[in-house]
């Protein structure tokens, strides 16, 4: 038995966790370091786990096996293949960030109970999550991942109630209701999901007999499986509900505005660039591999959502007047793309989905957290309440705007490569798809720009006149990910090497062949 | 044998044969060691009720602590020996002349009634919640149960220091009766079992210190509606025998299944008359289902739950149900396994409207003795949903819930002991608000057992939820989870409403005040949550203790 | 006399008691009637053990006259203590706690 | 030699980022270190283009490959640079020109605080203008395609403070992005059509494909084409985009970057080839714009805007010579290059104007200013002449072969035009010599401003006027150059390929054509604006002029239709949003909230009524029992 990497990986910034909880009271600053450390460490070794991950090997590698709870046939399974490890390494990769970014949003604003300690409370649940969040990439067990599926829901849920924007427009206790509002809005719409899901995994395990992922697709595979049609429909139906709500996807999407307005910037981070990528992951890994045939099945009905949610989340964030609700909506768009790729089923498609979960993922990081620095210098989430920062805070005009050009993926940055893909790989196999899904490109324009230039330029407005700019923690936030944007738009060979092979098995999976070029055809 | 054993046992040998002299007379063979645990726990009550005479009064509250504790845990030994011993599986019997069942769900249930006896009986022992009066430490209990609330007589009770020490004996007698209500073989013994536990609650429910009045109500409530449902009971009990012509569960199941050949001619009207065998399977059912409080026979739960000393709560929604539900399992498949099909539609329904009723009201309750009523009922019929699964995997699995349930609540219960005002306890859930600010430990542990009972992964309440719901779906009862599920959405509402209430709400200025417990409600609580995440997270051991406890012994 | 009217009489008098319990106020006259329906059950017993030509029927009796003398010991020290508190034997008032 | 291509993007890329990233520490030097990568770029292009004039007509072509941009599955995206004689034409022009206006622009900047970021933005321009031109494959030109658009955002919004400026460069980017939408779809198109969209293996194999697939193809580059070089009906933006500074406006403008939808066009000409219907398309669309902003040209007392204008109408001619196919590709680059050299200068003289006169733009407060600004004055109507197509001058030699090549397109169309072609120049004439008399003839018209301040006409500096006298010369004898002994034609012929056309009309009737065309168009603007002097405030005009200087409501449209439309639908969808979809989540969870508190209601606290419950539910149980057995 070798060294338990995975299991490493993710018990890491659980340990954290626990270590964080426990700093007492007073030294708040420990406890924030203490979480920075370990969510470094556990980059670090998201990094060798990159770093041992072969391309050409294995579907999955580095795996680890123990017995668990027989009675329900479960066993502690993991094992990444490269769609894993791409999002281990976001994940890894974002959260020190989210710590730094969030380094004061959790600071008590008095100190009157001793016992309440909600800095150490908000970086243990941070780190909480991040575990949560990697094992579920790592879960090659579907209950394994279906317990931490709904697991990760709780610290979500008080990240999301507990810790909001410090100075909100409105009054205190309104921001409070409003908070929780939305925290419990979150949270029962993805329980509910997560329990209709829960339906479908017993069913599953009538069925199979099994919990262990690559045994049943291998069972599918060589048919020892036999699944009636029917049955493979509805327990299709019962998983992809769960992620599509977790994605989210049109029109299961309504939670996510309220929560990624309400929590603070870091936190939102958390939820659309981290958590929400479970529910596309689970898509690929999970309808894809257990219920092909229903899958194909769904694809129509599951385009048109997608196409919806790319346009329509487009128009509703053009017509926010909230900047994080509207990146909200932004990110419900790209959700849709991301599903798109998925469900188009060639090859560019769905390494074009991957790529584009991790580059969503940093793109909206870079523009919501530095979004999360205005908002915390002056306020207010409304968009009416800036104007002209662009004159007082060139920087941070700067990077905010590359963030948004990023949203926008425009060529040479990271997510253009991966909107490409998605494009083009649905293009490939549903034109009509394809060419609806582009006209997003135009909208993701319109709100970005008309954001830039209603928040940044134009004459100062007063209540942004004597505004900072960028402070050196900020800058080491925010300077990273726009390099790591640039470099992935120009070489993103790194990340479609580990992917490609990934993409490949799940094509097999599905049984799918991409289109023949017309020419190639013709020869 | 045991057909005939039944009323050999309750009659001299020869009563049916023919009127013969009493030189014939045997004693009827009674096998002490399997019955051991009831033993004990009887015997410790009568000492109980002789300490209650003789003991002085200031040593009494220590001697009746340590003997109920002691009993118990010694009934708990006696329980893991027989275990031990292979009663469970191999050698599982019917002793006591047929009277008694000793097997797999026997010790099970047993072993589980015990334990949660004991974590309740220590926050009956409880004395540091209320301030002292008159230099007297008090527990939950009221000084002189017999004084008229708010007279002169009660406070100089008050004054003198009295306690209602009672309350040992007759949580032990109520024990004793629990331990024989799963294991009765013949109907006679069930309907004694369940008056035998009945009774003392009924009692126990009547002697809260603080609010009395809501006290004595639940008292004469669950009194009435308990005495209405044994009647039902018991003329189900009168048709069965009609039906059969015996009370023995074996010979009953025999006729159903129509093993037995010869029916006298005579009784051609009774005897395996199926109106007869219905009807009173029927009665029983509801008699049973009113005591783990199914609807429509939960109407008494909320009330009960609320009026009665928190403690007597805790004991009655987990040791109650435990009890009631081995009864109900052992019913159903020893008893009217022919009948199942007959029953099942019935059953679905009640199941059905269980999950749903409970869950759905308990959303607007305001009270959180209350809540957790509802949410008993709720959770109640889940179990149900495992029970209506006919097979070992469904047995196994309820008694697996029956578990995991039983020390949430008794801990849940136990938590609310400790939030109070000047009023005792703060049941009022907007008391409540802002609970985490105050003391983030009681409340995160409370939030704790709200997610168990949400069934929420990595908690007890989940791997519950998944034994049944994964049995029933097994036996084709796929419908049921469904409605199970959506009703564990609906419930997650309210538990979380709670969270919030606690973590995310400004803490009122005249809110409640955690009192700092004694050892006693600690280790209730602390064994609650360990149980609570043990069983969550690693549950392997007690699913296989569960599973080989699956069987019914006929 | 075909013993099964004696089963019909038991119906009726535990339908009796039922609804007794359903419609009268006064708490002790409704316990009255839970006893009814006990003794409706005894008389069934009886009958049927009559009629099966064994005793079990007739011990059970007993038995429940036990129990429901054991039940009256307990219910009336309860109704007693209600009684003294609220000087009402009507149950109806006994509704502290509703919805 | 072909590792130097990349060097050419490098220099600028590099000046960009540092200047972007310096940080105040570069204002000092920044904008001399932003003009020597520029002009280094250009000595780079200069030595490449030295080195393939010494090659054979055939092993011109340079081909450069850095390394696998996209490897996926079935899908190869290289970053990877060709330089064939296109390519270089446009290097040269690109560096060349951009050269000039950087040195322009350190005098026009020179009071700017934020001088160093212009030019970071003008190197950051520079290297996306020449990966677009140097690209090998048409996703790598789509990079370039959105690099331009995003430098040209940033200039024209560079006085962000600005509203007007801010909602120009953003008008500019979105509609560009329009088009962008028609290049990608292009891509994708040749993906599933040829399984690549590489230059070489997609120009090749048209043959192997439908003509339909072609067609569709071409109408999706044209509509690119259209955005970026503002062709109807995708020009709204170019005039707005006068906000920028107006170094940007010659080099962005006017003189590169609008000019690269010619290039896509040309570049895919074997496309086209295969695609007649497309083709037409594409003429029909050139020869609107001409006449269009030939219209809005005469119609503006804004110069730039006036300029703007008469960009947008040559853009035509070069977008109507590509729409002609091979007979008119290489006049289309002709006209491009000399296009450059003569409305660069001729912007550089605009700004130089205003800079002399307090950024005043509007003509109708200039006048007689030739006496002021002498150099300007030479070298802006050495310009003009080019422009209106003076004979010997640039204009006229590129311009007439156009017109030329219209008639050789034969039949009706070709009639058609090479009339409107013929009708353009005049009004062409007409326009430019309006902006000429109103600017440096007739008396001056200026008056104090807001602030009392008298504007002092005078003369740039010298970092201004050399550019401007440099691009005067190349607008002067650039024409010649090329088309005398078809150079031109020789140079570019084994790219674009090359057919003499045969015009029903002799080079000679033509030619003449065109100078009566001049003639009159210069005669009616004497007449208008030379004999009698310019009111200072524009007299109401006929309902044409009105129309015209709102660009003929083209923008009204828009508003009406696209921005109100747009705000209505997102309004109503932001309602839709909150009351359904989310409504009903909300109202099932009301629903189940407001059963909870009826069924509550049984619970009333009566024994009895528990009683009874219990009593109906024993029945219920035990009828259904026995319904059980019944049935």
């Amino acid at each position: 038995m070798s060294f338990p990497l995975l299991t490493a990986t993710a018990a890491l910034p659980a340990i954290g966790a626990i270590v964080t909880a426990a700093v007492p009271a007073a030294q708040r600053t420990v406890a924030k370091w203490v979480a920075l450390f370990f969510s470094l460490g556990t980059l670090v070794l998201a990094g060798v786990v990159f770093a041992r991950f072969e391309p050409g090997g294995d579907r999955y590698q580095l795996t680890e096996s123990r017995a668990w709870i027989a009675d329900f046939g479960v066993r502690y399974e993991l094992g990444v293949d490269g769609i894993g490890v791409a999002l281990i390494g976001l994940t890894a990769l974002l959260i020190p960030f989210v710590i730094a970014a969030g380094w004061h949003d959790a600071d008590p604003l008095e100190t009157k109970s001793s016992r309440w300690r909600p800095t150490q409370g908000f970086f243990a649940l941070i780190l909480m999550v991040e575990a949560m969040v990697v094992l579920s990439f790592l879960a090659t067990d579907v209950f394994l991942f279906y317990i931490l599926f709904e697991a990760m829901l709780i610290p979500m849920y008080f990240l999301i109630g507990g810790f909001g924007d410090r100075a909100h427009a409105g009054s205190d206790e309104n921001a409070a209701k409003q908070r929780s509002y939305a925290a419990v809005k979150f949270l029962l719409y993805n329980l509910a999901g997560g329990l209709i899901m829960l339906a479908a995994v017993i069913g599953l395990y009538v069925v199979a007999g099994t919990f262990s992922l690559s045994e049943i697709v291998e069972a599918r595979a060589n048919g020892t499986l036999e699944m009636a049609t029917s049955t493979e429909r509805w327990l299709f139906l019962g998983f992809f509900f769960a992620f599509a709500i977790k994605a989210p996807l049109w029109p299961l999407h309504t939670w996510l505005p309220n929560a990624m307005g309400e929590a603070t910037a870091p936190v939102a981070v958390l939820i659309t660039a981290i958590v929400d990528k479970v529910g596309t992951f689970a898509m690929l890994r999970f309808c894809l591999g257990l219920f092909p045939e229903a899958s194909k099945w769904a694809t129509p009905v599951v385009i048109a959502l997608a196409l919806v949610s790319i346009v329509y989340g487009a128009l509703l964030a053009v017509g926010q007047r909230d900047i994080k609700r509207l990146i909200a909506y932004a990110s419900i768009s790209h959700f849709g793309f991301i599903i798109l790729g998925i469900f188009a089923m060639t090859s560019q498609g769905q390494s074009g989905a991957t790529l584009y979960m991790v580059n969503h993922g940093i793109s909206t990081a870079a523009l919501l957290l530095v979004a999360g620095f205005l908002i915390t210098r002056r306020g207010s989430r409304l968009i009416a309440d800036y104007g002209g920062v662009q004159k007082v805070a060139p920087v941070l005009a700067g990077t905010f705007l590359i963030g948004g050009l990023a949203t926008l993926s425009l060529p040479g940055l990271a997510p253009f490569v991966s909107e490409f893909l998605v494009l083009v790989g649905t293009f490939s196999a549903y034109p009509v798809a394809g060419i609806i899904a582009t006209s997003g490109i135009v909208l993701a324009a319109i709100y970005v720009l008309v954001l830039y230039q209603r928040t940044m330029t134009g004459p100062v407005n007063e209540a942004v006149r004597t505004m900072p700019d960028l402070k050196a923690r900020e800058l080491v936030v925010a300077v990273p990910l726009i390099a790591l944007l640039l470099f992935l738009g120009v070489f993103p060979k790194p990340l479609t090497e580990v992917v490609n092979p990934a993409v490949e098995h799940t094509m097999s999976d599905v049984q799918k062949k991409d289109p023949q070029p017309e020419v190639e055809a013709a020869k | 044998m045991s057909a005939t054993a039944v009323h050999s046992l309750w009659t001299t040998a020869s009563g049916v044969t023919s009127a013969a002299p009493g030189d014939r007379f045997t004693a009827p063979t009674i096998e002490y060691a399997q019955l051991a645990p009831v033993l004990i726990i009887v015997g410790a009550a009568v000492l109980g009720v002789l300490a209650e005479a003789f003991v002085p009064r200031k040593a009494r509250y220590h001697t009746q602590l340590l003997l109920t504790v002691v009993a118990l845990a010694a009934a708990f030994a006696a329980v893991v020996a027989l275990a031990a011993g292979g009663y469970g599986t191999t050698k599982a019997q019917i002793a006591a002349m047929g009277a008694i069942a000793i097997d797999g769900p026997t010790l099970f249930l047993q072993g589980t009634i015990l334990l949660v006896s004991v974590v309740s009986v220590f926050t009956f022992a409880e004395r540091r919640l209320d301030p002292t009066a008159h230099g007297n430490r008090v527990d939950s209990f009221a000084a002189q149960a017999g004084t008229v609330p708010g007279s002169e007589s009660e406070k100089a009770a008050v004054r003198a220091g009295f306690t209602t020490t009672e309350v040992f004996p007759l949580v032990l007698f109520s024990v004793a009766g629990m331990l024989v209500f799963p294991a009765a073989n013949d109907l006679l013994t069930l309907f004694i079992a369940l008056e035998v536990f009945s009774l003392p609650l009924y009692l126990l429910c009547a002697v809260a210190r603080r609010k009395r009045l809501m006290s004595q109500e639940a008292a004469v409530k669950y009194f009435l509606l308990g005495a209405f449902s044994s009647a039902f009971l018991l003329f189900g009990i009168a048709l069965l025998y009609g039906y059969a012509g015996s009370l023995s569960y074996a010979t009953i199941a025999n006729v159903v299944d129509g093993s037995v050949l010869e029916i006298d001619p005579a009784l051609a009207g009774t005897m395996g008359n199926d109106a007869l065998l219905l009807i009173g399977g029927a009665m029983i059912l509801t008699g049973l289902l009113f005591k783990v409080g199914a609807v429509p026979f939960h109407m008494w739960t909320p009330d009960v739950y609320q009026g009665a000393p928190t403690p007597v709560t805790g004991f009655m929604a987990a040791a109650t149900k435990v009890a009631a539900f081995g009864a109900l399992l052992r019913l159903l498949y020893v008893v009217l396994p022919g009948l199942t099909w007959d029953l099942r539609p019935v059953l679905w329904a009640v199941a059905i409207i269980t999950m749903l009723g409970g869950a759905v009201v308990a959303i607007t309750q305001t009270d959180i003795k209350r809540l957790l009523a509802y949410s008993s009922i709720a959770h109640a019929g889940f179990i149900l949903a495992g029970v209506i699964a006919t097979s070992p995997e469904g047995v196994s699995s309820v008694l697996f819930y029956l578990g995991a349930y039983s020390f949430v609540t008794v801990g849940a219960f136990a938590v609310v002991t400790l939030v109070r005002d000047a009023g005792g306890e703060a049941t009022h859930l907007s008391k409540w608000a802002g609970l985490g600010r105050r003391s983030p430990l009681v409340a995160a542990v409370f939030a704790v057992f709200l997610l168990a009972f949400a069934g929420i992964p990595l908690t007890s309440g989940f791997s519950g939820k998944f034994a049944v719901f994964k049995a029933a779906a097994e036996s084709g009862a796929g419908a049921l989870v469904v409605v199970g599920v959506i009703s564990s959405a609906i419930a997650a509402f309210f538990y979380i409403r709670v969270i919030v209430l606690m973590f995310f709400s400004e803490p009122k200025a005249d809110g409640p005040t955690v009192a700092v417990p004694s050892p006693l409600t600690m280790t209730t609580i602390a064994v609650g949550v360990a149980v609570t995440l043990v069983l969550g997270l690693a549950p392997q051991y007690f699913l296989d203790l569960a599973g080989q406890a699956g069987v019914f012994v006929r | 006399m075909n013993p099964v009217n004696y089963l019909y009489l038991a119906a009726l008098l535990f339908a009796i008691g039922a609804s007794g319990v359903l419609i009268r106020r006064n708490v002790i006259v409704l316990f009255m009637c839970i006893e009814l329906m006990l003794n409706a059950c005894n008389l069934a017993l009886v009958t049927f053990s009559r009629m099966h030509g064994n005793l079990d029927g007739q011990i059970v009796a007993f038995f429940t006259m036990v129990v429901a003398a054991a039940e009256v010991v307990v219910g009336l020290a309860i109704i007693v203590s209600l009684f003294r508190s609220r000087h009402s034997a009507s149950v109806d008032d006994a509704s502290l706690m509703k919805l | 030699m072909e590792n130097l291509i990349a060097l050419l993007v490098a220099a600028p890329l590099l000046g960009a980022a540092v200047l972007l990233c310096g940080g105040r520490r570069l204002d000092r030097a920044g904008h001399w270190l932003g003009t020597v990568l520029a002009a280094a770029s250009f000595v780079v292009g200069v030595v490449l283009f030295a080195d393939m004039l010494g090659k054979g007509a055939e092993d011109r072509a340079l081909h450069q490959h850095l390394f696998s941009w996209i490897p996926v599955e079935g899908f190869q995206a290289d970053i990877a640079f060709q330089l064939d004689q296109l390519s270089m034409t446009f290097v040269l022009l690109i560096t060349g020109v951009g050269t000039l206006i950087h040195i322009y622009s350190i005098g026009y900047m020179e009071h700017d605080e934020r001088r160093r970021r212009f030019f970071g933005y003008l190197n950051l321009f520079l290297a996306a203008m020449l990966i677009l031109v140097i690209a090998d494959n048409y996703l790598l030109l789509y990079v370039g395609w959105e690099g331009v658009g995003l430098a040209s955002y940033l200039l024209i919004g560079f006085w962000q403070h600005k509203p007007s400026a801010a909602s120009a460069a953003k008008k500019a980017f979105l509609v560009n992005r329009v088009g962008d939408m028609g290049l990608s779809i292009a891509i994708m198109l040749m993906f599933t059509t040829f399984g690549t969209f590489a230059f070489g293996p997609v120009l090749e194999s048209t043959g192997e494909t439908s003509e339909g697939k072609l067609t569709a193809i071409g109408l999706m580059l044209l509509l690119a084409a259209c955005g970026k070089s503002a062709q109807v009906p995708l020009q709204s933006w170019l005039g707005d985009a006068m906000e920028g500074p107006t170094p940007v406006s010659a080099l962005i403008h006017a003189a590169t970057m609008v000019t690269a939808g010619v290039y896509l066009i040309v570049r895919s000409g074997a496309i086209f080839n295969g695609a007649p219907d497309a083709q037409l398309v594409v003429a029909i669309v050139g020869a609107v714009t001409l006449i269009f902003g030939a219209i809005v040209g005469c119609a503006k007392d804004d110069i730039k805007k006036a300029l703007a204008g008469s960009t947008m109408s040559q853009i035509g001619y070069m977008i109507l010579a590509a729409g002609l196919g091979p007979i008119g590709y290489i006049f289309a680059i002709m006209h491009l290059v000399t296009h450059g050299f003569f409305k660069a200068g001729l912007f550089l003289g605009a700004g130089s104007v205003m800079h002399g006169m307090n950024d005043e733009v509007d003509m109708r407060k200039y006048g007689g200013l030739r006496k002021y600004m002498p150099v300007t004055f030479i070298t802006f109507g050495l310009g003009y002449l080019a422009i209106i197509g003076f004979p010997g001058l640039s204009g006229f030699f590129s311009k007439d072969k156009i017109i030329e090549a219209a008639f050789a397109k034969g039949g009706t169309e070709g009639w058609i035009l090479g009339s409107v072609a013929l009708l353009g120049a005049a009004i062409t004439a007409f326009y430019m010599t309006r902006v000429m008399l109103m600017t440096f003839f007739g008396e001056k018209r200026w008056q104090p401003d807001a602030e009392g301040h008298e504007p002092h006409p005078h003369e740039s500096p010298k970092s201004m006027t050399i550019p401007m006298i440099v691009l005067a010369v190349g607008s002067v004898f650039a024409g010649g150059f090329f088309a005398i002994g078809d150079r031109f034609v020789n140079w570019l012929e084994p790219v674009t390929g090359y057919e003499h056309g045969h015009s029903p009309l002799s080079v000679a009737t033509v030619t003449g054509a065109t100078v009566v065309a001049l003639v009159i168009g210069v005669g009616i603007a004497w007449a208008m604006y030379g004999r009698k002097p310019v009111p200072v405030l524009a007299p109401r005009g006929s309902l044409l002029t009105r129309a015209a200087r709102r660009d003929l409501l083209q923008d009204d449209f828009n508003h009406v239709v696209l921005v109100r439309g747009g705000e209505h639908l997102t309004r109503s969808l932001v309602y839709v949003d909150h009351s359904l979809v989310d409504g009903v989540v909300n109202g099932t969870a009301a629903s189940v909230g407001g059963l909870s508190g009826r069924l509550r209601k049984l619970q009333n606290g009566y024994a009895r009524s528990y009683a009874v419950s219990m009593f109906g539910g024993a029945a219920v149980v035990i009828a259904a029992t026995l319904l059980m057995r019944a049935v």
